[in-house]
């Protein structure tokens, strides 16, 4: 009888065979960097709660060099999670108009200008501009 | 025809004699514009019969003669010399138990793809001496894509999450099962969410979106896997927090 | 075979992708400039006080920390998984009862200001 | 070894077989059906199929244009009480699988569409972009898996039939992944199992299409019947011999010489017709019979084209414009561009005639019985006499459902109330079979190699019994392949190991290829005329008189087999001219 030979997955270290494997794990550790920015937040509207001394404190602690390389890595994730993300909008709701499909890159550049808009929009009414 | 040497390294497992596998190095000559497959034929024409790997159409039609080529689930058929240099290693599709050299067995896709029930189940069924389900060519249009699976099991291949997790039902079975959903003549979308949306359907794909990236007919499974994934949770939001359940 | 309950894990998720793809990378850009010296004026405390006081404000805030925090638990799960941590049970329970403790208290210190 | 009772036994699980196992499933839903097939049933070559299926649909077609159509087409060698049958049958046929789910493509007010193709007088082809039969099949394969009745023996390779007391009674196959032989004891056997194109060195035919079930028919003792007719098609890729379809010319494409002339027009098929408005029956839209002869008349004129892969002529389609291209002919651009470098947006294609399809097979009446009791046939493998002497483009796709449903039927009727069998007789027939593959592993004396072998086969086929044949030219191709199967009782395996063994089916392949060749040959000497697949220099005519029969073939062992005839039945056509000059007379 045959006895049909398993060529197991290395569970630990599978993603080393294809470099598309590794995009995917990076693409899924960003969610370490923005969770622990997540907390981070959390931790803002405590201070924010806490009163105007406690979140000028806050405020101060943010410019340790490790928060700052904190909020570079942060940075990183979140942009590298937005553009994996709304690339794959065009997978996740494709739109038919009529008989024919809205191109892909249309869906996804929909959403890349309406996050540059929103981004602006937002940094402004921050007064950064 | 230009011809040109092309060496193949081929993993070899023969349960009658052997206990592991094992490489095997050929040199072949073969036709510039030839394939992968074109090599293994002259091989097993010329230097060694007891070679052994599927194939029929030689036209990527129909889907049995998927292998890894250099790490890269691919039909043989279609994986043309030119795009190659240096030794090309050749392994049976990963993830699927092997039978020997590079033949695999298929029987859990199999089995998987009849779970998903991948047949019309008709809305509004009617005797054939009524004529046709009128479907119009947008219609069509909107589930066509994923009508064009071969069934090669490349997407399996190159699903992590299957590697890791053999109970998921895997790409190319639930984009099938998704593809009927989406016909406007079927009416059979409640059966197939009960396999679909269980939790080794569709609840076990992270979007890795290999699958996408190696589909030799351009099914495009991840992008059905994550429309069922949404459906599947406006189903859920509408049956558990709609009064009526939705109905 | 049932359908899985996947969706109040998934939905959440996913919704919390959208939002941490919208918003995340602009509010990390603006405490990057707290951090860096330059505290824009919208983050001082008035105007975040002011802001966080309202109706609207308060749900904003709280949308954004609580689906990201979701988001980024779930997806911290899978990776998890993906690095060959098969203790899944054990990995949602805790990431999963971390991410309800900080959208609870997130809800707490809003409705706090 | 193991013995697996059943009802039915369906051999081959392609567009034929899975038709007949689903016909028997919903007639009888108690009945155990198996259906065996050495490939997976989605790999089966109708899965190769682009053009589409003929049936009659529209107002302006009508049922008795689909008859003429046939008829004329199959050069009157068409049985006209089975073609009678079959038009009726088709369009019911084709709406079956429109309700199990088959995209066909459509017209604006969602009706079906169809598409003109070669021969035939009127628009009457159902498409599905083109990639009919592939669609025909995944249809078939997944409506199939709803019914627990039938039962599959993927990759097993059928081996005998068990004929016992003047009835066949079942059949041997191996479990290709154990290499364990395994008896089926049935009241009925239907044979589905496809073409034989592979005794051709260039066709488009998949590696599978090896005539094992017309061999395993035929030496069982049941007659092949006009094997001899077999068809080229005119436009093949000339290094891989994939197929570019039909509709490639039905949609508008013309073919040209190296003069850049529309050539057909010289062999009674023009005068010519604008390009970009093809007009049916006539030109490029004439039967692929005399459009693959038109070019053998080319390259004896010097009028090819040379390229890297040989003398060609050119299929252009330019003019059709990449939107059409892309909707109608997605395959062959993505064919033509992948392994011949070519956009057939931009440039024309080299193409050449490669063998593509037996008329002849397993010899059937109009209820898909062979002459042998508890056996039937259906699909291409076998020859209910449809096609004649030359198959329309679209109508075997048709001829795959219409009769895999009427031998799903007629063994339905077949099996009521049959004696018990002599399950001791069959095992002993079935020990037959095992000796004989006992044989084939232990054999150590052996010197003929099998790849020596079917290449000599595949070379005596191209150069003896191609596109023109002639007596001296066949009169070598008889006795050769008669010496290359004397010579198949020495070959010899590489390989004795039971699992997956490749070298040991290729081995059987190619005994199965033996025995169809030497129908083909012998049956192509004997017939003394031209009528259409078959082309004799030497007799140019067709001859009514003589031969307006069907050519059958009897195996005798190793010795010559026996060639007998069958009367075709006319009954409302008789033979007229084959006129495809289109309305310009
Ligand atoms: C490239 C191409 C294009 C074509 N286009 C058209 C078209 O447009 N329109 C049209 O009408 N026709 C077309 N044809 C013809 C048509 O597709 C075939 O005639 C038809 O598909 C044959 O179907 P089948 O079911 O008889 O055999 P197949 O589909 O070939 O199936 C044969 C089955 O038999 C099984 N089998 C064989 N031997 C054994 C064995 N020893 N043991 C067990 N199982 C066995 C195989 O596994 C397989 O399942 C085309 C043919 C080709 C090659
Ligand atoms: S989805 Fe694509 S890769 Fe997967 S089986 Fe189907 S054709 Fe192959
Ligand atoms: S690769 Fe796998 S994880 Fe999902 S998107 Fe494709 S099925
Ligand atoms: S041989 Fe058919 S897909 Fe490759």
């Amino acid at each position: 009888m045959s006895k049909p030979l398993i060529r197991e997955v290395p569970p630990t270290s599978w993603y080393f065979r294809h470099p598309r494997y590794l995009r995917y794990m990076a693409r899924e550790i960003t969610s370490l960097f923005i969770g622990a920015y997540c907390v981070f937040l959390v931790f803002a509207m405590h201070s924010l709660a806490a009163g105007p001394s406690s979140y000028e404190a806050f405020l101060l602690t943010l410019r340790s060099p490790a928060s700052i390389a904190f909020h570079v890595l942060a940075l990183v994730a979140a942009l590298y999670h937005a553009a994996t993300w709304f690339n794959a909008t065009q997978k996740a709701m494709p739109i038919q108009l009529g008989e024919e499909f809205v191109p892909g890159n249309l869906i996804s550049g929909a959403h890349y200008l309406a996050w540059a808009v929103l981004s602006i929009a937002i940094l402004f009414l921050a007064g950064v501009f | 025809m230009k011809e040109r040497l092309v060496q193949l390294e081929v993993l070899r497992y023969n349960p009658d004699t052997d206990t592991t596998a094992h490489f095997q190095r050929y040199e072949v000559s073969c036709p510039e514009e030839g394939v992968v497959l074109d090599a293994l034929n002259k091989i097993k024409e010329t230097i060694d019969p007891t070679l052994n790997y599927r194939w029929s159409c030689h036209m990527a039609v129909c889907g049995s003669c998927g292998m890894m080529i250099n790490g890269e689930p691919k039909l043989s058929c279609h994986a043309f010399l030119r795009e190659y240099d240096g030794v090309i290693r050749v392994e049976p599709l990963a993830h699927f138990p092997v039978e020997r050299d590079l033949v695999t067995a298929p029987d859990d896709f199999i089995e998987k793809l009849k779970r998903v029930k991948p047949y019309l189940i008709p809305k509004a069924p009617k005797p054939i001496s009524e004529g046709e389900y009128l479907q119009t060519p947008a219609q069509l249009k909107k589930y066509h894509r994923f009508t064009l699976c071969i069934n090669c099991m490349l997407c399996y291949a190159a699903c992590p999450e299957y590697g890791l997790t053999p109970k998921f039902i895997g790409p190319a079975a639930i984009s099938l099962a998704h593809r009927y959903n989406l016909d406007s003549r079927d009416g059979g979308r409640d059966a197939r969410q009960e396999v679909i949306a269980s939790k080794e359907g569709v609840w076990e794909c992270t979007f890795v979106g290999a699958c996408s990236e190696v589909c030799p007919v351009h099914v495009d499974p991840a992008s059905a896997l994550q429309q069922v994934k949404i459906a599947s949770s406006i189903d859920w939001i509408k049956e558990h927090l709609l009064p009526g359940g939705g109905k | 075979m049932a359908k899985s309950n996947k969706p109040i894990i998934w939905f959440p998720f996913a919704a919390g992708g959208t939002v941490i793809a919208f918003f995340i990378p602009v509010i990390v850009l603006l405490t990057f400039l707290a951090a860096l010296g330059h505290v824009p004026t919208g983050l001082s405390y008035d105007s975040m006080r002011a802001f966080a006081g309202s109706g609207l404000g308060k749900l904003l805030i709280f949308g954004v920390i609580a689906l990201s925090l979701w988001s980024s638990a779930h997806r911290l799960r899978c990776t998890c998984y993906d690095f060959g941590v098969r203790a899944d049970k054990l990995v949602a329970n805790v990431l999963y009862l971390a991410a309800g403790a900080g959208i609870i208290a997130t809800a707490v210190y809003l409705l706090r200001i | 070894m193991e013995t697996i009772s059943t009802d039915v036994a369906i051999i081959g699980a392609g567009g034929a077989g899975l038709r007949t196992a689903i016909a028997l499933a919903e007639a009888d839903p108690k009945l155990r059906i198996a259906l065996i097939s050495k490939v997976y049933p989605m790999r089966s070559h109708t899965c190769a199929a682009e053009g589409g299926a003929a049936g009659v649909i529209k107002p302006d077609d009508s049922f008795d244009l689909h008859f003429d159509d046939t008829v004329g087409g199959g050069d009157w060698l068409s049985d006209q009480d089975c073609v009678e049958y079959f038009i009726h049958e088709a369009p019911k046929e084709l709406l079956q699988l429109e309700h199990w789910g088959c995209p066909w493509n459509r017209e604006p007010d969602g009706s079906v569409a169809v598409r003109p193709f070669g021969g035939m007088k009127k628009k009457r082809t159902w498409f599905a972009a083109d990639k009919s039969g592939f669609h025909i099949l995944h249809t078939l394969f997944q409506t199939s898996l709803q019914f627990d009745s039938i039962t599959r023996f993927d990759e097993y390779y059928a081996l005998d039939l068990l004929v016992d007391d003047g009835r066949c009674q079942g059949v041997t196959a191996m479990e290709m992944r154990s290499g364990q032989l395994r008896q089926f004891h049935a009241k009925a056997v239907i044979i589905a199992g496809g073409g034989a194109g592979r005794m051709f060195p260039f066709s488009t035919n998949g590696a599978i299409k090896t005539g094992d079930g017309m061999a395993m028919a035929y030496r069982a003792g049941a007659p092949l019947k006009d094997m001899e007719f077999v068809q080229y098609h005119p436009t093949g890729l000339p290094n891989t011999g994939s197929l570019l379809t039909e509709a490639c010319r039905g949609e508008g494409g013309i073919l040209l010489n190296k003069n850049g002339r529309r050539y057909l027009q010289d062999y009674g098929m023009g005068p010519e017709t604008p390009v970009g408005q093809p007009q049916l029956k006539t030109m490029e839209l004439g039967p692929r019979d005399r459009v693959s002869q038109a070019y053998w008349h080319e390259l004896q004129k010097g009028n090819t084209v040379s390229t890297q892969w040989g003398e060609c002529v050119m299929l252009d389609m330019r003019h059709l414009g990449e939107k059409k291209i892309n909707e109608r002919l997605p395959l062959v651009r993505e064919l033509a561009a992948s392994y011949l470098g070519v956009d057939i947006v931009k440039d024309p294609v080299p193409i050449r005639p490669v063998v593509h399809y037996m008329m002849g097979g397993i010899s059937t009446n109009t209820q898909a019985a062979t002459p042998l009791p508890g056996l039937f046939a259906a699909g291409e493998c076998a020859c209910v006499s449809l096609n004649g002497a030359n198959r329309l483009g679209s109508n075997s796709l048709v001829e795959l459902l219409v009769f895999g449903r009427r031998a799903a039927l007629s063994a339905l009727e077949h099996i009521q109330g049959l004696p018990a069998a002599n399950t001791t007789a069959l095992n002993a027939l079935a020990e037959e079979t095992q000796q004989r593959i006992r044989t084939l592993f232990s054999r150590t004396d052996g010197t003929e190699s099998m790849s020596g072998l079917r290449k000599e086969m595949m070379d005596t086929m191209e150069k003896n019994a191609g596109i023109y044949r002639t007596e001296e030219g066949l009169q070598e191709g008889v006795a050769k392949i008669h010496e290359l199967r004397e010579r198949y009782g020495r070959v010899i395996l590489t390989d004795r190991t039971n699992v997956f063994n490749t070298d040991l089916f290729q081995a059987l392949e190619l005994g199965s290829m033996l025995d169809c060749a030497e129908a083909v040959t012998v049956g192509a000497l004997a017939r003394k005329e031209s009528r259409g697949a078959h082309q004799r220099l030497d007799f140019p005519e067709r001859d009514d008189k003589n031969y307006l029969r069907h050519t059958m073939v009897y195996h005798q062992g190793l010795d010559a087999p026996r060639v007998d005839y069958l009367d075709v039945v006319i009954t409302k056509s008789p033979p007229g001219v084959r006129d495809y000059s289109g309305d310009h007379k």
